[in-house]
C-alpha cells in the first residue's frame, strides 16, 4: 500500500520490507511443495527392470499384462515372480531374497509408480492397444532403471498430455479424459 | 461429426423409473440420507416427473422422464465463470467435476432443473463402494452434476470400434437409461445421422420440446401421447 | 491517556481536538461493544468453518434454492457500498459544500462493506479451495466472471478514494505524534502538504471522483445482470441493471445516515453532522424512496401484464403467495416509512432520518430476498414441484458474523482516522466561505 | 539479519497455514481417491443369468469388473424380459453390496428378540440345526418341523418338499405373493394351475384391477407387450384398466375405467350382458367347450338357472352403472370394443379375489374369457406347462417318516379352493396351541413385517421353541430367529428360475453366481442337503446329491432328453425354432449334454417358445370334460357349507361403511419397486419408492383433493391412518387420481428408521370362506393429524 510513495519519504526500512517478503516466499514454496509433492512409493522388492527387460528380453506386456486390453496395466503378482524366481536367479542378495519372500507366500505387492489424479480417466487399452503408443513415450526410460524408482521418471500432468494429443491431432474435449 | 440426442415417447413411458435407477447405478448417484431427501438435496439425473391432470374419474397422468436436454443453445455453459460445463464438438454437454467451483450459477441458469448439487460428499458405506462404476468418478462434495449422456459409454463404443476397425453403429453407444427401458420408450442416437431412428423421430408430427420458447434448442425431444 | 498525548493535543486546535480524541480515547463502553461484535464475529466464523468442513450441506440450500442468504448479502452489501463513494463524488463533483464532514465516514463504509460483500459468493462457493479458477480458468462470458472484474476494480478504486483524501489528515496526525508515529509515517506516505503537494492532491480527487462514479454505477449493474442473464422468471428483466444501481444507492443513503446519527451520538459530533444534513440527506432518502417505487412498479407491472405462466407462479408467490409477507414488510420498509416520514420537514432530524433509514435497510434487504428466493423455489416448468427455503443457523450465524465484522471494524476504524475530515472542514472554514460567495455572484445576473 | 519477532510471527503464520491446507485437503473434500474408483487393472466381462428378486424372474446380464458385480442389465436374449428390466432390477448391485448384510451365522445368546448374537461358524450353525432336527426324529415326532417359504418356486421348493417330506412333516407352509387365480381355474376348469396369459397377441387386455405396470406377476410381461417390439408398425395390444384406484398402471393404459371398490365383478357381469344380448359371444366355442351357460338340470334333477339367465336378469347395464359407477354408454362401449378386437384377455387382479366373495368375483372376471372364446386361443388364457426339467431322486420313505407324513400337515381348516392365506392360517393353529411345532424354518419369509396380522406370529413364535432364519438380513422375524444362517445373496448362487405361470411359454432361467460367494454366508439348497446328510436315514437317501449346483445340472438333463425348446436366443432364433416346432421338427444342436449345459448356462437358460392349443385339457379337466360356467364342485361346497351364496349373483363385495367415525375406505396397493412387501433395502428404490407421488423414504398415502379439503389437510401433513384394529404414521399426499372417500395405501413401505408402515395390518378379518384370502376393500379408516 503507497509503496512508491514510502519509498520517497525513505523512511520504511528496506529490511522490514525485504523481510516479510521474503519470508512469504519460503512460506509460498513450502506450502507448494508439502500440497503438491508425492510421497514416494516403497516396492517389496528391489525389482532391476533393466535386468529383466535389456538383459533377459522380456518384453513389457510379459509382467504388466493387461497393457493392451485393461484401463490400468496391470502389475505382477507373486505366481509370475515365482514363474522364474522359485529358484534363485543369480548370486545378488535380492534374488535370493525374493526367492524367500516367494516360498513364505508373501503376495509381493508392487505400487503403482505413475499416478493419475482420480478425475482423470485414462486406459491403457485406448493408447497402448490401439494407437500403439511406445511404453517410454509416457513413462520414460523405466525399461533401464536398475532399482524402483522412488518417484515417477516423467512428470505426467494436464499439459504433458495435452501436447502430445495436440501433436498427434486427437481429442482436447475435456469430457475424454474428465467424467 | 455426430450430434447426440434423444427422443422419448411418452406414449411408451409407463413411469417404472427403471431409467433412474439404471442411471444411478451406472453414474454412481449416491442416495442421500433421509433428512437430505426431506431437504430436496436428492439427486437424480434421470428424473421421471408425472404430470396429472383433471380430477377422478376423469384424470391423465403422463410422465416425462428428465434427463440433461443437451441443448445446443445451452443457458448453463455462458454463466459458468471457470468453463467447467462446456459444450462439446458433438453437443454432449459436459461437467468437469475437477474445475467446478460450486457456485451453482449454472443450477440457476437452467430452465430444466437437471443440474445437482453434492451438498455434502456422497455416502457410500464400504460395501456399496463395491458397485461404483469405474469409469465414471465419484464426484466430490461442492461440485454441480449432471446428466452427461453416459459419454463414458461412448468412450468405450468408439475404442472398441477402433480396436475391431470399423464404424462406431447405432446399438454401440447407448445411455444407460435407453438399454434398460422395458417399453423401448427412450431411442438415443445421432440426429445427423439418416440411418439411425432418431433422426426420422425428430421430425415427427408428435414433437414436443420442452420450453422450445426459450431458444435452448434442446436435443431431447419428447413424442406427445397421440390422444 | 496519557499526560504527554493529552499536552500534545492540548496544543492543538479545537477541529482536530475533537476529531482526533477517538484516536487516543477510547470509553469502556466501546470495548464492551466491541467485544461482542468480535464474539459474535468468532461465531461465525466458526460457523463457516463447519460449512467447510462438511460442505455446503450444513446450509439450507437445497434443489431448487440453490442461493440463499449468501446470495442476498452479496447484494445487499455491495449495495450498501454504492453509499459512499458514490454520494461522496457526487457531491465533490457537484461541490456541494455540506458534504465536507459526511465524505469520510461515508467512503469508509464503503471500503469495508465491499471487503464483507465480496467475500460473500466465497463463502456461497461449494469449492471455495478452487476459488482461484476464477482467474486461471477465466471464462469471460459469464456475468459472475464480469462481477469479479467490476468488483475488484471497484475495491481498488475506492480505496484509493478513501485513502487519498485522507493524506492530509494522516500528516496531521503524525506530526502530532499523539498515535503509533512509524505507523502514521508510513501510512502519510510522505506527505507534507506543502502548496504544491495540495494542489496535485486536489487534482487527483477530482479525477479520481469522476473516475469512481462509472465504476460504481457498473457494479451494482452486473451484480443486477447475474440474475438477468438467466431465463428464470422474475429474473430475466432489463430493468434490474438500473433498478439495482438505485436500489444501491438507496440503501446506501440510508446506511450513510444511519452511521452519522450513531457516530454524532458516539463521538459527540453534533458541531460537524448538524440537522441541516439530517435534512439534505433526508430530501435524498424521500427522492430514492419514489423512485424505489416507480422501479418497483414497473417491473412487477411488467411481469404481471405479460401473464406468462412461469412469471405469475413466482409473482403471485411473492404477492399473496408464501413470500408475502416479506414482501409486504419490503414495501412498507423501502416505501411506505420513508414516505411518509421524509416528506414532512419536522422529521428529517436524527431521529427520524434513524428510524427511515433502519426502515429502508430492512427494506432493501428483504427486497433482495425477494428477488433472490421466491424465484429459486418457483421453477419454470410447471410440473416440477415447488421448493422450500429455510436458512440453517450456519447461514444465520455468518450472517451476522458478517453484520457484526463490518460493524467491529468500522469501530476500528474510527480508532486510526478522523471520521470527519479534519482537513477539509479546515478548508471549508478558510477558502469556501470566499469561494461560495464569488461562485454564487457568478451565478447571478449583474446587479445594474 | 536476525529474526525479528514479525519474521517470526510470519512463519510461524505460514507453518500454520500449511498444516491447515494440507489438512483441509485431506480432511474437507475426500480425495476421490479414497472411494477407489479407477482402480487397476479394469478387466471387464458380462455374464447373463436370471435375476432372482421378484417372481417375474427376468434375464439379467451383469457387468463385471475384476469380479466386482458394477452393473445389472437386461438380458436381450431372454424372451419374457427381452432385454428390459425394472428398477428393482437393476437396483440388485445394492442388494448384493448391502452394508446391513449379515457377515456370517448367527446364534442367539440372550432372551429371543433381545438382540444379542453370538457369531458362530458355519460348521456350528448346522450342526446345532442338525441336532435340533435329529432330536424331532429320534423322538419320533418328526412333524413337529414346518418351513415357511416365500417364493421359491423352482428347484429349491422342489427340494424343501423332499426334505420335508423324507424328514416326516407335510408343513410346507407356503407365504407367497397370491391372486386368487389358482382357485377360480380350479373351480371353472377343473385345472389346478394359474392361468397364463398371452398378452403378446391379444389385442385387448382387459385388466380388472391386476397391477399390470407394477406389481403383478411380471410387470416386464406387460412391458414387452405393451411396447411390442416385434411388430414393425402394427402397435400392441389396447390396454384397458378397470380400477378403482388411479394407479401407474391405471394411467398409462389406453383406456381407464374407474369403478367403486369391489364391483369390478359387476362390471364385469355388465360387460357380459351386452355380448349376450347383442349376441357378440364366441357361440361356437361356448357351445363346443363350456357348461352351464343356458339353463340345466343338475345331478339331482334339480332344474338349476344357467350363467345367460343369471346375467341377463340380474347385469342390465342401467343397474351396473348403478352399482359400478360406471355410465351405461362406457359399459356398452367397452363390451364392443372387446367384441372388436378379438382376440381380448380379461386378467383377473388381487383387488378382485382379495375381497369377501372373491371368488365368486373372480369367476364373474373370468366368464368374459369363457364367452369369448379366449381360452387355449393365442391372445388368450393358456395354461402353460412346467418346464421339463428331470425329477429329484425318488423319495424313500422310513417308518419315522411315513409316521410323520401320516399325521398330516397342521392347521385344521382348509379353505374349500386353493390354498390363499395359508401362512395366516398356519399361524395361528399354532398360536393356538393346536399343533405343537417344534422347529420353524423361514426361508424368505418375513410374516412379522409382511402379514396382515403380526401379533399372531408373535404368538407363534413364543410357542415355537426353535427357529431357523435363512435370511441374508436381520429381518424383522428373523430377529426373533434361534439360529440364522445367511442365504447366499442373488447373483451369488445358483438357483432355477422359472417364470411365473402368467408367461405363456415355459422359461427355466438359470441364476448362477456372477460374484464370489460371501463366505459367512451359505446356499440355502447345500444346507439342505448338508443336514440331510447329517441327519441320515431316509432323508440322506432320497437327496444324494454333492451340491446344489449339481443338483440343478443333473436336473437340466431333463431339458437335454426332451427333444424341444431351446437354450436361450435372439429374437431370429427363437422365432426359427418356433415354427419349425409348429411343424413338428426339433433342431438337435448339441449332441453331448456339457456341450448344452455350458450353453445354457452361458445363455442364461431355456426354453420352449411352441405352445399347443390343440390339446383339449388345456380347456377343461372338469369331470364334464366342458368349462363350467355354473361349476359343479361349487355349487356341491356351497350347498355342503349352507352357504347362501350364488355365482354370478353375490359377486358385489363392496360392503358399505359401518360408522361415521371411521369413514374413509382403504384400499391398499402394492409398490412396484418394493413388490416383496418385506424389505426396503436398496437405498436407491427407498430413495424414490414410488414415481408419484414424489416421495422420497417416507411411506405416504393418497387421497383426493376434495377428501383432504374436508379434512382440513393439506398435502405433505404427517398423518395417523387409524383402523378399529390400529394405526401407522404416513405423509398425506393429495392426488386428484383418487376416488372421493377412498385412502389409497401403498403397502410395504417403511417408515425411515425401519419400523414398517403396513396398511394391511389395519384390514379387517374377514375374508373369503372359499379361498381363504384375507379381503382387501372392506376397511374403514380415518386421517388424523400426527
Amino acid at each position: 500500500m503507497g509503496g512508491t510513495a514510502a519509498d520517497r519519504g525513505g523512511f520504511v526500512r528496506v529490511r522490514w520490507v525485504s523481510g516479510s517478503f521474503g519470508v512469504i516466499l519460503v512460506a509460498g514454496i513450502v506450502i507448494t511443495v508439502l500440497v503438491t509433492a508425492r510421497p514416494s512409493v516403497p516396492q517389496p522388492v528391489a525389482f532391476n527392470h533393466r535386468k529383466h527387460t535389456e538383459e533377459l528380453g522380456l518384453n513389457c506386456e510379459f509382467c504388466h499384462v493387461h497393457v493392451t486390453k485393461g484401463a490400468h496395466a496391470g502389475l505382477p503378482d507373486a505366481q509370475t515372480c515365482t514363474m522364474c524366481h522359485q529358484a534363485a536367479q543369480g548370486t545378488s542378495a535380492e534374488a535370493t531374497r525374493v526367492t524367500t519372500l516367494l516360498a513364505e507366500g508373501d503376495p509381493l505387492t508392487f505400487k503403482k509408480l505413475f499416478r493419475l489424479e482420480p478425475h482423470v480417466f485414462y486406459t491403457h487399452r485406448r493408447h497402448v492397444g490401439i494407437a500403439e503408443l511406445e511404453c517410454e513415450n509416457c513413462h520414460g526410460a523405466i525399461a533401464q532403471t536398475v532399482r524402483p524408482p522412488a518417484r515417477p521418471l516423467v512428470t505426467i500432468d494436464m499439459d504433458f498430455c495435452m501436447d502430445c494429443h495436440r501433436e498427434q491431432g486427437q481429442t482436447l474435449d475435456c469430457n475424454a479424459c474428465h467424467r | 461429426m455426430a450430434r447426440w440426442g434423444m427422443v422419448i415417447d411418452l406414449d411408451r413411458c409407463t413411469g417404472c423409473a427403471a431409467c433412474e435407477v439404471a442411471c444411478k447405478s451406472e453414474n454412481n448417484v449416491a442416495a442421500v440420507s433421509v433428512e437430505q431427501a426431506d431437504m430436496g438435496r436428492a439427486s437424480s439425473w434421470m428424473k421421471v416427473m408425472a404430470h396429472v391432470e383433471g380430477e377422478f374419474p376423469d384424470t391423465t397422468m403422463h410422465f416425462y422422464p428428465r434427463p440433461c436436454m443437451h441443448c445446443d443453445n445451452p443457458p448453463c455453459i455462458r454463466v459458468c465463470p471457470v468453463q467447467a460445463t462446456y459444450i462439446d464438438d458433438e453437443g454432449i454437454v459436459g461437467q468437469i467435476y475437477a474445475r467446478c467451483i460450486g457456485c451453482r450459477y449454472c443450477a440457476n441458469a437452467c430452465p430444466y432443473m437437471v443440474k445437482y448439487f453434492n451438498w455434502y460428499g456422497p455416502e457410500w458405506s464400504e460395501a456399496e463402494r463395491q458397485h461404483l462404476n469405474p469409469d465414471v468418478s465419484v464426484r466430490p462434495a461442492g461440485v454441480i452434476e449432471k446428466c452427461t449422456f453416459c459419454h463414458h459409454r461412448l468412450q468405450k463404443a468408439r475404442e472398441d470400434a477402433r480396436a475391431e476397425g470399423r464404424e462406431l453403429r447405432e446399438e454401440d453407444y447407448q445411455p444407460a437409461c435407453v438399454d434398460v427401458c422395458p417399453t423401448n420408450a427412450i431411442i438415443f442416437g445421432d440426429l445427423d445421422n439418416p440411418s439411425h431412428a432418431v433422426h426420422t423421430l425428430k421430425d415427427d408430427p408428435r414433437v414436443l420440446r420442452l420450453m422450445e420458447d426459450l431458444g435452448t434448442q434442446p436435443k431431447v425431444y419428447y413424442l406427445r401421447p397421440r390422444d | 491517556m496519557r499526560q504527554a498525548v493529552r499536552e500534545k493535543l492540548a496544543r492543538m486546535s479545537n477541529d482536530e481536538q475533537i476529531l482526533l480524541r477517538p484516536l487516543v480515547e477510547t470509553s469502556r463502553s466501546f470495548y464492551i461493544v466491541a467485544g461482542l461484535l468480535a464474539a459474535v464475529t468468532l461465531w461465525g466464523m466458526f460457523a463457516y468453518y463447519l460449512q467447510v468442513t462438511y460442505g455446503l450441506g450444513r446450509t439450507g440450500l437445497n434443489r431448487p434454492s440453490y442461493w440463499g442468504i449468501y446470495i442476498i448479502c452479496f447484494v445487499f452489501f455491495i449495495g450498501i457500498s454504492h453509499a459512499g463513494t458514490l454520494i461522496s463524488a457526487i457531491l465533490r463533483v457537484s461541490k456541494a459544500e455540506w458534504r465536507r464532514s459526511i465524505t469520510r465516514s461515508a467512503e469508509l463504509i464503503t471500503v469495508l462493506v465491499i471487503g464483507f460483500g465480496a467475500i460473500q459468493p466465497i463463502i456461497d462457493l461449494g469449492r471455495p479451495d478452487r476459488v482461484l479458477n476464477v482467474i486461471f480458468n477465466a471464462q469471460l462470458r459469464s456475468p459472475l466472471l464480469w462481477d469479479v472484474t467490476s468488483i475488484g476494480l471497484y475495491f481498488i478504486s475506492c480505496t484509493i478514494y478513501l485513502y487519498v483524501p485522507m493524506l492530509p489528515d494522516l500528516a496531521i496526525i503524525r506530526d502530532s505524534g499523539i498515535k503509533a508515529p512509524r505507523l502514521y509515517r508510513f501510512l502519510a506516505a510522505g506527505y507534507r502538504d506543502t502548496p504544491a503537494q495540495r494542489a496535485r492532491l486536489e487534482r487527483v480527487i477530482g479525477v479520481l471522483s469522476i473516475i469512481v462514479i462509472p465504476i460504481a454505477v457498473s457494479v451494482h449493474t452486473v451484480i443486477g445482470w447475474i440474475f438477468a442473464m438467466t431465463l428464470r422468471p422474475m429474473w430475466h428483466s432489463t430493468i434490474f441493471g438500473p433498478y439495482f444501481v438505485m436500489g444501491a444507492i438507496y440503501s446506501g443513503i440510508a446506511a450513510i445516515l444511519v452511521a452519522m446519527v450513531v457516530l454524532r451520538r458516539a463521538f459527540g459530533l453534533q458541531q460537524y453532522f448538524k440537522d441541516i444534513h439530517f435534512d439534505y440527506l433526508g430530501r435524498l432518502l424521500l427522492l430514492f424512496s419514489l423512485l424505489w417505487f416507480y422501479f418497483t412498479f414497473a417491473e412487477y407491472l411488467t411481469a404481471f401484464y405479460g401473464g406468462e405462466p412461469g412469471e405469475m407462479r413466482a409473482f403471485w408467490a411473492k404477492l399473496t403467495g408464501p413470500f408475502a409477507i416479506p414482501f409486504w414488510t419490503m414495501v412498507l420498509g423501502c416505501f411506505i416509512i420513508p414516505l411518509s416520514l421524509m416528506s414532512r420537514r419536522s422529521m428529517r432530524t436524527p431521529r427520524g432520518t434513524l428510524i427511515a433509514g433502519i426502515a429502508v435497510m430492512i427494506g432493501m434487504w428483504l427486497e433482495r430476498f425477494n428477488i433472490v428466493v421466491p424465484t429459486s423455489v418457483n421453477p419454470r416448468w410447471e410440473i416440477e414441484s415447488i421448493g422450500q427455503y429455510l436458512p440453517s443457523w450456519v447461514e444465520l450465524s455468518i450472517m451476522a458474523a458478517t453484520f457484526s465484522g463490518f460493524t467491529l471494524l468500522y469501530m476500528l476504524a474510527t480508532k486510526f482516522v478522523p471520521i470527519v475530515s479534519i482537513w477539509e472542514i479546515k478548508e471549508g472554514r478558510e477558502h469556501s466561505v470566499r469561494e461560495v460567495a464569488d461562485r454564487v455572484a457568478e451565478y447571478l445576473p449583474e446587479s445594474a | 539479519m536476525s529474526p525479528s519477532r514479525r519474521e517470526f510471527l510470519w512463519t510461524m503464520g505460514a507453518a500454520a497455514a500449511t498444516v491447515a491446507l494440507k489438512g483441509a485437503q485431506d480432511v474437507f473434500w475426500e480425495s476421490d481417491e479414497s472411494l477407489d474408483v479407477g482402480w487397476a487393472p479394469g478387466i471387464e466381462e458380462r455374464r447373463n443369468s436370471t435375476c432372482l428378486i421378484c417372481p417375474s424372474r427376468c434375464g439379467i446380464r451383469g457387468r463385471l469388473v475384476d469380479g466386482r458385480l458394477i452393473r445389472i442389465n437386461g438380458n436381450p436374449l431372454h424372451p419374457l424380459s427381452r432385454g428390459g428390466l425394472c428398477p428393482r432390477g437393476v437396483a440388485g448391485v445394492q442388494l448384493l453390496y448391502h452394508p446391513e448384510r449379515l457377515a456370517g451365522p448367527l446364534v442367539r445368546s440372550g432372551p429371543r428378540g433381545s438382540g444379542q448374537w453370538e457369531t458362530v461358524t458355519r460348521e456350528q450353525a448346522l450342526e446345532r440345526i442338525a441336532e435340533q432336527l435329529g432330536s424331532l426324529r429320534a423322538a419320533g415326532r418328526p412333524e413337529g418341523l414346518a418351513l415357511l417359504a416365500g417364493y421359491s418356486a423352482g428347484t429349491m421348493q422342489d427340494l424343501w418338499r423332499q426334505f420335508l417330506h423324507n424328514f416326516g412333516s407335510s408343513n410346507y407352509v407356503a407365504d407367497e405373493y397370491e391372486d386368487g387365480t389358482e382357485a377360480v381355474m380350479a373351480v371353472m376348469h377343473g385345472i389346478d394351475r394359474r392361468p397364463s396369459y398371452d398378452l403378446d397377441r391379444a389385442r385387448l387386455v382387459l385388466s380388472f384391477g391386476a397391477p399390470l405396470f407394477e406389481s403383478w406377476w411380471s410387470p416386464l410381461q406387460a412391458f414387452v407387450a405393451f411396447a411390442n417390439p416385434d411388430a414393425e408398425e402394427e402397435s400392441g395390444p389396447r390396454f384397458v384398466q378397470i380400477d378403482t384406484r388411479f394407479s401407474r398402471t391405471a394411467s398409462r393404459a389406453h383406456e381407464w375405467v374407474g369403478v367403486r371398490p369391489g364391483t369390478h365383478a359387476v362390471l364385469a357381469l355388465g360387460i357380459a350382458y351386452v355380448l349376450i344380448r347383442d349376441e357378440l359371444i364366441d357361440a361356437d366355442f361356448v357351445a363346443r367347450h363350456v357348461a352351464g351357460f343356458e339353463d340345466f338340470v343338475d345331478a339331482q334333477g334339480q332344474p338349476r338357472e344357467g350363467y345367460r339367465s343369471l346375467v341377463m336378469r340380474n347385469y342390465r347395464t342401467e343397474e351396473v352403472s348403478a352399482i359400478t359407477g360406471v355410465p351405461v354408454a362406457r359399459i356398452t362401449a367397452l363390451a364392443r370394443a372387446v367384441a372388436a378386437n378379438r382376440p381380448a384377455v380379461a386378467v383377473c387382479g388381487t383387488d378382485v379375489a382379495f375381497a369377501p366373495n372373491g371368488l365368486l368375483a373372480g369367476l364373474a372376471v373370468h366368464s368374459i374369457n369363457v364367452l369369448m372364446g379366449s381360452v387355449n386361443r393365442p391372445g388368450g388364457v393358456l395354461f402353460a406347462d412346467d418346464a421339463p426339467v428331470g425329477p429329484l431322486t425318488s423319495p424313500v420313505l422310513d417308518e419315522t417318516a411315513r409316521a410323520g407324513v401320516g399325521r398330516g400337515p397342521i392347521g385344521t381348516q382348509r379353505p374349500v379352493f386353493g390354498s390363499g392365506g395359508e401362512a395366516l392360517r398356519f399361524a395361528a393353529a399354532v398360536a393356538g396351541a393346536e399343533a405343537p411345532i417344534e422347529a420353524l424354518l423361514l426361508y424368505y419369509a418375513n410374516p412379522i413385517a409382511s402379514s396382515t396380522d403380526p401379533s399372531v406370529w408373535h404368538e407363534a413364535l413364543e410357542k415355537i421353541p426353535f427357529v431357523v432364519s435363512f435370511s441374508p438380513f436381520l429381518d424383522d422375524t428373523a430377529r426373533y430367529a434361534d439360529v440364522v444362517l445367511p442365504d447366499l445373496l442373488p447373483y451369488e448362487r445358483w438357483q432355477d428360475a422359472p417364470t411365473p405361470t402368467s408367461y405363456p411359454y415355459p422359461v427355466w432361467g438359470l441364476a448362477r453366481p456372477l460374484v464370489e460367494p460371501h463366505e459367512g454366508a451359505m446356499h440355502t439348497g447345500d444346507v439342505v442337503l448338508d443336514l440331510a446328510r447329517r441327519l441320515g436315514g431316509s432323508v440322506a437317501a432320497s437327496l444324494p446329491y454333492e451340491s446344489f449346483e449339481g443338483l440343478l445340472k443333473e436336473r437340466t438333463r431333463g431339458l437335454f432328453a426332451v427333444r424341444r425348446g431351446m437354450t436361450l436366443g435372439g429374437q431370429f432364433e427363437r422365432e426359427h425354432h418356433r415354427q419349425m416346432e409348429e411343424r413338428g421338427w426339433w433342431l438337435p444342436e448339441h449332441t453331448d449334454f456339457e456341450a448344452f449345459w455350458d450353453e445354457l448356462v452361458e445363455r442364461g437358460g431355456w426354453t420352449d417358445l411352441f405352445y399347443d392349443h390343440t390339446d383339449p385339457y388345456r380347456i377343461a379337466q372338469t369331470d364334464s370334460g366342458r368349462i363350467e360356467l355354473m361349476p359343479a364342485k361349487l355349487l356341491s361346497a356351497l350347498a355342503e357349507e349352507g352357504s347362501e351364496l350364488r355365482p354370478y349373483l353375490d359377486v358385489a363385495t363392496q360392503t358399505a361403511a359401518d360408522s361415521t367415525e371411521f369413514s374413509l375406505r382403504l384400499i391398499p396397493y402394492r409398490v412396484s419397486t418394493l413388490a416383496s412387501g418385506t424389505l426396503s433395502l436398496e437405498r436407491w428404490l427407498a430413495e424414490q419408492p414410488g414415481i408419484f407421488p414424489d416421495v422420497l423414504w417416507h411411506p405416504w398415502v393418497e387421497v383426493a383433493p376434495e377428501t383432504a379439503h374436508a379434512l382440513g389437510l393439506s398435502d405433505d401433513t404427517l398423518v395417523w391412518v387409524v383402523a378399529p384394529r390400529g394405526r401407522y404414521r404416513a405423509r398425506l399426499k393429495v392426488f386428484p387420481g383418487t376416488a372421493p372417500e377412498t385412502v389409497c395405501a401403498p403397502y410395504g413401505l417403511r417408515q425411515p428408521d425401519g419400523e414398517p408402515a403396513n396398511p394391511l395390518r389395519l384390514l379387517d378379518s374377514t375374508n373369503d370362506p372359499l379361498t381363504g384370502l384375507p379381503s382387501w376393500s372392506s376397511t374403514f379408516v380415518r386421517l388424523e393429524q400426527a
